[in-house]
């Protein structure tokens, strides 16, 4: 049973996901989606138990060995996202819960946690998967279920923004399969092992395939996880989704990509291959443009979840520039950003999903005097906001002493002043939402009666506690990260 | 250079604890049973000024006390209290104790109590965490601990121009904090530690270790109100209620100086800077905070935004001291930390009594308002001449400490700076009290609009008796035992303070 | 492969592609597209892939096609939009 | 150098480059949302060619009937990539028409710069 264990991580909410439209219909659909997700959560847990001392689990789908056969792999990194992908699944599933059924038409709330379900496949699959091509095949899965919990909605800005995300998501798979083919081409292997010992002679004999296949590579990753100037999907997408689907976008679905990149760009794409190409750097340029305009593009914004849409933007720049200057105190704080970002932006989707529950509102100035009649709601939403900017005891705080000290050990203090303006920018924008929402004077009240139903206001409750804990005692996941950076490294 | 004996005990981890969970319990509390909330609070800061005064033993002996948790956060905390830290925290748990007390009076029939109550207390812990800091890390997180919940404070009347005030002075105080992020974070880069109390963190001038001076400089500034740092200050100091407005410029903005105090002597090392001159850019900015501070105030008439103004004369001052780098100054230095606290503290608090019983806040229309409140007037005006610096009061003793001081440093010139800052304060202070007791001109005019509610007043409109809308007694004791302070420490011949500001200074200039 | 069959079956591609591109009518556009999967189904035959040539036919040309025409008939069938 | 010299020389490695490039260029620049579609099946054909090609690469035969020893088969990962490919190709397509006919039901128009226009 330990053995299957990493295949489970995908083909349970896989199965999950054909079971709940055949017999989750009438509510029963949620309590399967609970059951599906609660158990991937112990398997993911479980196997962290296992590498968290550094070993590697393989799996050979059907026991066909590696150059042929797909392997799935699960190392500390891995089983680290998968849990804490599961626990931010598992608090946004509890919460959908209430909130879904009153947001999309009854006939079509069973798809929703069909969907949520394959979306969850897919992010395990990209997490887990060991070759290129498995890796393509997941990341489309996981774009067309995000796609699907976008749309669902069937209101026409909702229909717009998928239709915007599919056709670049298309873009993006594109570019990733002729990648894919190329990489094919100069080595014969898929396998990221194999790649990884093929590639530096094909980097000498094909060096324009090998630099195309990179910037290819690169390009579609890099749009599935809306690296500036690659974003302009994201706003609409997050926002106009109903919003425990905009919790695991913004909070899930665009870390993927970045973990596929990281993978590729520290098992396959090391030392000689990428000696000669510029791509890190790019990266930091393209993660600086996006730290600098997210910030200044969600300042703009009206529309609460606009802004945190926006705000993903410039907290997915801070972990490509953790990841483009390619150290490891940098690599930590980036990977630590992944897991601290999900926690953190789900929770804040949540937050402004039961605001737009209770008042039926969704623009940021409704929030004024919020604290009167949701005062659990606000503080969660406050911890949230605290943590964006990065202030001490929370676990935003943690993640960003890292990537400053990353840029300050890369010889870059310019780009820590990046880092440090975005967080002014970021306090100059979330700071008036909660200062209104404690102290100001409500236009209209909302309909009286308790902030929310228990099951929607303590997975908020949950997750920014965690946060806190995460900001006062970070020492286990960053033991763990800093191994894997290491490991990824090669040092 | 002489180790110090170090005494590991979990006090300074207790007496931050305290007023934590006394935050906390508070707001609890208070939902139900509003005196006990408020009695507790006062509890607190005492417990926590008994438990500061009982290091005393260890300091006396030049120890330092000393906590380490390395459990928590990235880098872990610690705390070490040294005799400047000793005397800052007693310090301020003394002056919280009585804006505590003075609250209970003062915050009688106001909205929103219980939020004050329970943020007053939690901004105690974050003051006394930073005055006992032992790294930077943890004077960082203290400090955010203090200055983040100090804007509820500041917001607390909820009107706009409340609400402005304090947008602005958390979008000044994080802005800041992330300047002093980087440089804590370019600290640890550069010499791989933050720990305080070393003597030299960085001995190497780089651009970089230059720039961590210049964040740790602009961030410290920012809190101290230092010019051109200090558009804050006067907003949000006035808008506060004025037990909490006594607390920022009494103390909070102190933890600015201090952190810098801090950086100067231990961070870079006397030597260092002297090799260097980077002090220079402090020295320079310094006496213009002096001179702006103090001449805006006169241009002033609201009496709490002079004030304010006022303070950032008074850390210029405290600013000048510490760039001096002489023995004597840095015992002006110190001590002014000490004399400033209590006088301005008092000042505010008085302020208070002043708005609350009269209505006035113009101090045009102060004339005759000595004889309805003669006791806070007293206290008012003893304090006003402290930091004037008429001898012999506490302010004289600093500001003669920082002259000698200047002189020791070679640059006597700046001593004209202070006594262009003590010229300056005698002009926007003293003419408050001469109208408030000599100006007899308007007494016999109607009150003003606000003093309307208060039925003795009414009886006052046709002859004010002498002290007849004077402060209740909880109200009286604080601003008299600060007014006394103010002059009994500098005359009486065991000034504690003063011996403990030597030490501190002899400590820092090892 | 480089017969001549082979170079003529290749330039229909690049023309049907073009052609789809450009022209505004979107019905041509979609049998121009059905025409151009048959022929890739039968560049695929040549290169030795039989299975992925059929596949191409059915998919492709066959059930993509029909999607085509089924989404036109229940829109509009051309690209200019008079109103 | 070598290898860029040799995609030249092969016709399908440019025909598939081509035809990528063309279906691109038509997802990205045309506004009606149908075309935008026919694009994308244009681009994924084209590397679908790309990938038949590379398994071809070694003059080869197909490897179903097994034709004995020494002779070499075209590769079969690559067909089964392929198949996956188109797969998902027909199924995302299946997918955007149908929320195309649905936003057409809505407001009547599948122009993308139509739509940015009734929106605001």
């Amino acid at each position: 049973m330990l053995k299957h264990l990493p295949v489970l991580l995908t083909v349970m909410p896989l199965a999950g996901a054909f079971l709940v439209p055949v017999f989750g219909r009438s509510g029963r659909g949620h309590r399967m989606a609970l059951v599906t997700v609660a158990v991937t959560l112990l398997a993911a847990v479980t196997m962290l138990g296992i590498t968290a001392g550094g070993e590697v689990l393989r799996y050979r789908v059907g026991d066909w060995p590696p150059p042929w056969g797909i392997e799935l792999r699960v190392d500390a990194l891995g089983a680290l996202l998968a849990s804490f992908f599961a626990l931010v699944y598992l608090a946004v599933t509890i919460f959908a819960g209430r909130d879904i059924p009153g947001e999309l038409n009854p006939a079509s709330v069973h798809w929703y946690w069909s969907l949520l379900l394959l979306l969850l496949a897919g992010i395990n699959g990209v997490v887990t998967a060991h070759d290129l091509f498995n890796l393509f095949v997941f990341t489309e899965v996981f774009s067309l279920a995000a796609c699907g919990i976008i749309s669902i909605r069937d209101r026409l800005d909702s229909l717009e923004a998928a239709i915007k995300y599919l056709i670049l998501s298309a873009v993006a798979a594109g570019c990733i399969l002729l990648g894919i083919a190329l990489v094919y081409m100069v080595t014969g292997h898929l396998n990221l092992s194999y790649l990884a010992a093929e590639l530096p002679m094909a980097a000498r004999l094909y060096p324009k395939n090998v630099l195309a296949m990179v910037a290819l590579l690169t390009t579609g990753f890099a749009l599935k996880s809306a690296l500036f100037p690659l974003h302009v999907w994201l706003p609409d997408a997050h926002s106009s989704a109903p919003s425990p689907s905009s919790a695991l976008l913004s909070g899930l679905v665009v870390k993927v990509g970045i973990v596929a990149l990281i993978r590729l760009f520290t098992t396959v794409f090391t030392g000689p291959v990428i000696a000669a190409l510029p791509v890190p750097v790019f990266m930091i340029v393209m993660a600086v443009g996006g730290i600098i305009f997210g910030a200044l593009f969600a300042m703009t914004q009206r529309d609460l979840k606009r802004m945190l849409a926006y705000s993903t933007v410039t907290q997915v720049g801070y972990i490509y520039l953790g990841f483009g200057l390619l150290n490891e105190t940098a690599l930590t704080g980036a990977l630590l950003h992944i897991i601290n970002h999900a926690l953190l932006k789900s929770m804040l989707f949540m937050c402004a999903g039961l605001f737009i529950h209770r008042t039926g509102k969704r623009r940021i100035a409704d929030m004024a005097g919020l604290a009167r009649h949701m005062p659990l709601t606000m503080s969660c939403f406050t911890i949230g906001a605290m943590a964006m900017v990065g202030i001490p005891v929370t676990n935003g705080f943690v993640s960003k002493w890292h990537l400053v000290l990353g840029t300050l050990h890369g010889g870059q203090p310019l780009l820590a002043g990046v880092i440090l303006l975005s967080s002014l920018l970021s306090s100059i924008y979330y700071f008036p939402v909660v200062v209104a929402g404690w102290f100001g004077h409500p236009a209209s009240p909302p309909p009286p009666g308790p902030e929310g139903p228990p099951s929607m206001v303590w997975p908020i409750v949950a997750l920014a506690s965690l946060c806190l804990i995460l900001g006062v005692w970070p020492h286990l996941p960053l033991r763990l990260l800093g191994d894997v950076a290491r490991t990824l490294l090669g040092r | 250079m002489q180790q110090a004996f170090e005494f590991p005990t979990a006090m300074p981890a207790l007496i931050v604890l305290i007023p934590m969970v006394g935050a906390v319990l508070a707001y609890w509390v208070g939902l139900r049973w509003e005196s006990v909330r408020n009695w507790l609070c006062v509890l607190v800061a005492g417990a926590s000024l008994v438990l500061c005064l009982s290091m005393y033993p260890f300091i006396r002996e030049g120890g330092v006390v000393v906590t380490r948790l390395p459990v928590l956060l990235p880098l872990g905390l610690s705390f070490r209290v040294d005799v400047l830290g000793y005397l800052l925290s007693s310090l301020t748990a003394a002056i919280w104790l009585l804006a505590t007390f003075y609250s209970l009076d003062y915050m009688k029939g106001e909205h929103g109590v219980n939020r004050y109550y329970a943020f007053l207390t939690l901004t105690l812990s974050g003051a006394l965490g930073t005055f006992m800091a032992g790294d930077l890390f943890t004077f960082f997180l203290f400090f955010e601990l203090m200055s983040l919940p100090a804007a509820v404070l500041v917001i607390h009347e909820e009107t706009r121009e409340a609400v402005q005030a304090a947008l602005k002075y958390l979008f000044m105080t994080i802005g800041g904090s992330l300047f002093f992020f980087f440089s804590l974070v370019a600290t640890y880069q550069l010499s791989g530690s933050v720990a305080l109390g070393t003597k030299g963190l960085i001995t190497v001038a780089t651009p970089l270790s230059f720039l961590t001076f210049a964040g740790f400089l602009i961030s410290l500034g920012v809190k101290a109100g230092m010019v051109p740092l200090h558009m804050w200050l006067p907003d949000a100091h006035p808008v506060a209620p004025s037990p909490a407005s006594a607390l920022l410029s009494g103390i909070m903005i102190k933890t600015g100086a201090y952190g810098m105090l801090r950086v100067m002597y231990e961070v870079y090392g006397l030597e260092f800077l002297q090799r260097t001159g980077w002090n220079s850019v402090l020295l320079t900015l310094s006496v213009i905070t002096i001179l702006m501070g103090s001449a805006v105030a006169i241009t002033q008439f609201d009496l709490k935004r002079r004030l304010a103004y006022s303070s950032i004369g008074q850390m210029g001052c405290i600013l000048l001291g510490m760039s001096l780098m002489s023995e004597r100054a840095l015992t002006g230095d110190v001590f002014h930390f000490f004399a400033d606290a209590v006088a301005k503290s008092c000042l505010f608090l008085c302020a208070g009594v002043i708005l609350k019983r009269t209505g006035k806040r113009d101090i045009r229309q102060f004339a005759g308002i000595g004889h309805l409140l003669p006791v806070t007037m007293a206290c008012f005006t003893v304090s006003a001449l402290t930091l004037v610096g008429i001898p012999p009061l506490n302010g004289f003793v600093s500001k003669w400490q920082l002259s000698l001081g200047a002189f020791d440093a070679g640059m006597p010139a700046y001593a004209l700076a202070l006594l262009a800052s003590s010229m300056l304060n005698a002009a926007y202070y003293l003419p408050i009290v001469l109208t408030a007791f000599f100006d007899r001109s308007v007494q016999k005019e109607a009150p003003a609009v606000g003093v309307a509610l208060n039925p003795i007043v009414k009886k006052g409109a046709i002859g004010w008796q002498l002290g007849s809308i004077e402060a209740s007694a909880i109200m009286l004791v604080p601003m008299v035992l600060l007014a006394l302070s103010c002059a009994v420490f500098a005359l009486s011949p065991q000034n504690w303070p003063l011996r403990l500001a030597e030490m501190a200074a002899r400590l820092l200039m090892q | 492969m480089i017969t001549l069959f082979g170079v003529g079956c290749l330039v229909f591609l690049v023309v049907c592609a073009l052609v789809v591109a450009r022209t505004r009518d979107l019905l041509a556009a979609t049998v121009v597209f059905a025409a151009y999967s048959l022929v890739m189904a039968l560049v695929w035959q040549q290169l030795q892939s039989p299975d992925v040539a059929i596949t191409e036919a059915a998919l492709g040309a066959g059930i993509t096609s029909l999607l085509f025409l089924l989404a036109i008939g229940r829109t509009r069938r051309t690209e200019d939009e008079e109103g | 150098m070598e290898i860029s010299l040799g995609l030249f020389l092969r016709l399908n490695y440019l025909v598939a480059i081509t035809l990528f490039l063309i279906g691109l260029h038509t997802m990205l620049t045309h506004s009606n949302l149908i075309k935008k579609v026919m694009g994308m099946n244009i681009m994924e054909t084209g590397i679908f060619l790309f990938l038949v090609s590379i398994g071809y690469a070694r003059q080869s035969l197909a490897p179903i009937v097994d034709q004995g020893d020494g002779v070499i088969y075209a590769n079969p990962l690559v067909s089964a990539i392929v198949l996956t490919g188109i797969v998902i190709a027909v199924s995302t397509t299946a997918y955007t028409l149908s929320m195309i006919v649905k936003l057409y039901e809505r407001c009547g128009t599948l122009d993308v710069d139509r739509l940015e226009r009734l929106r605001t």
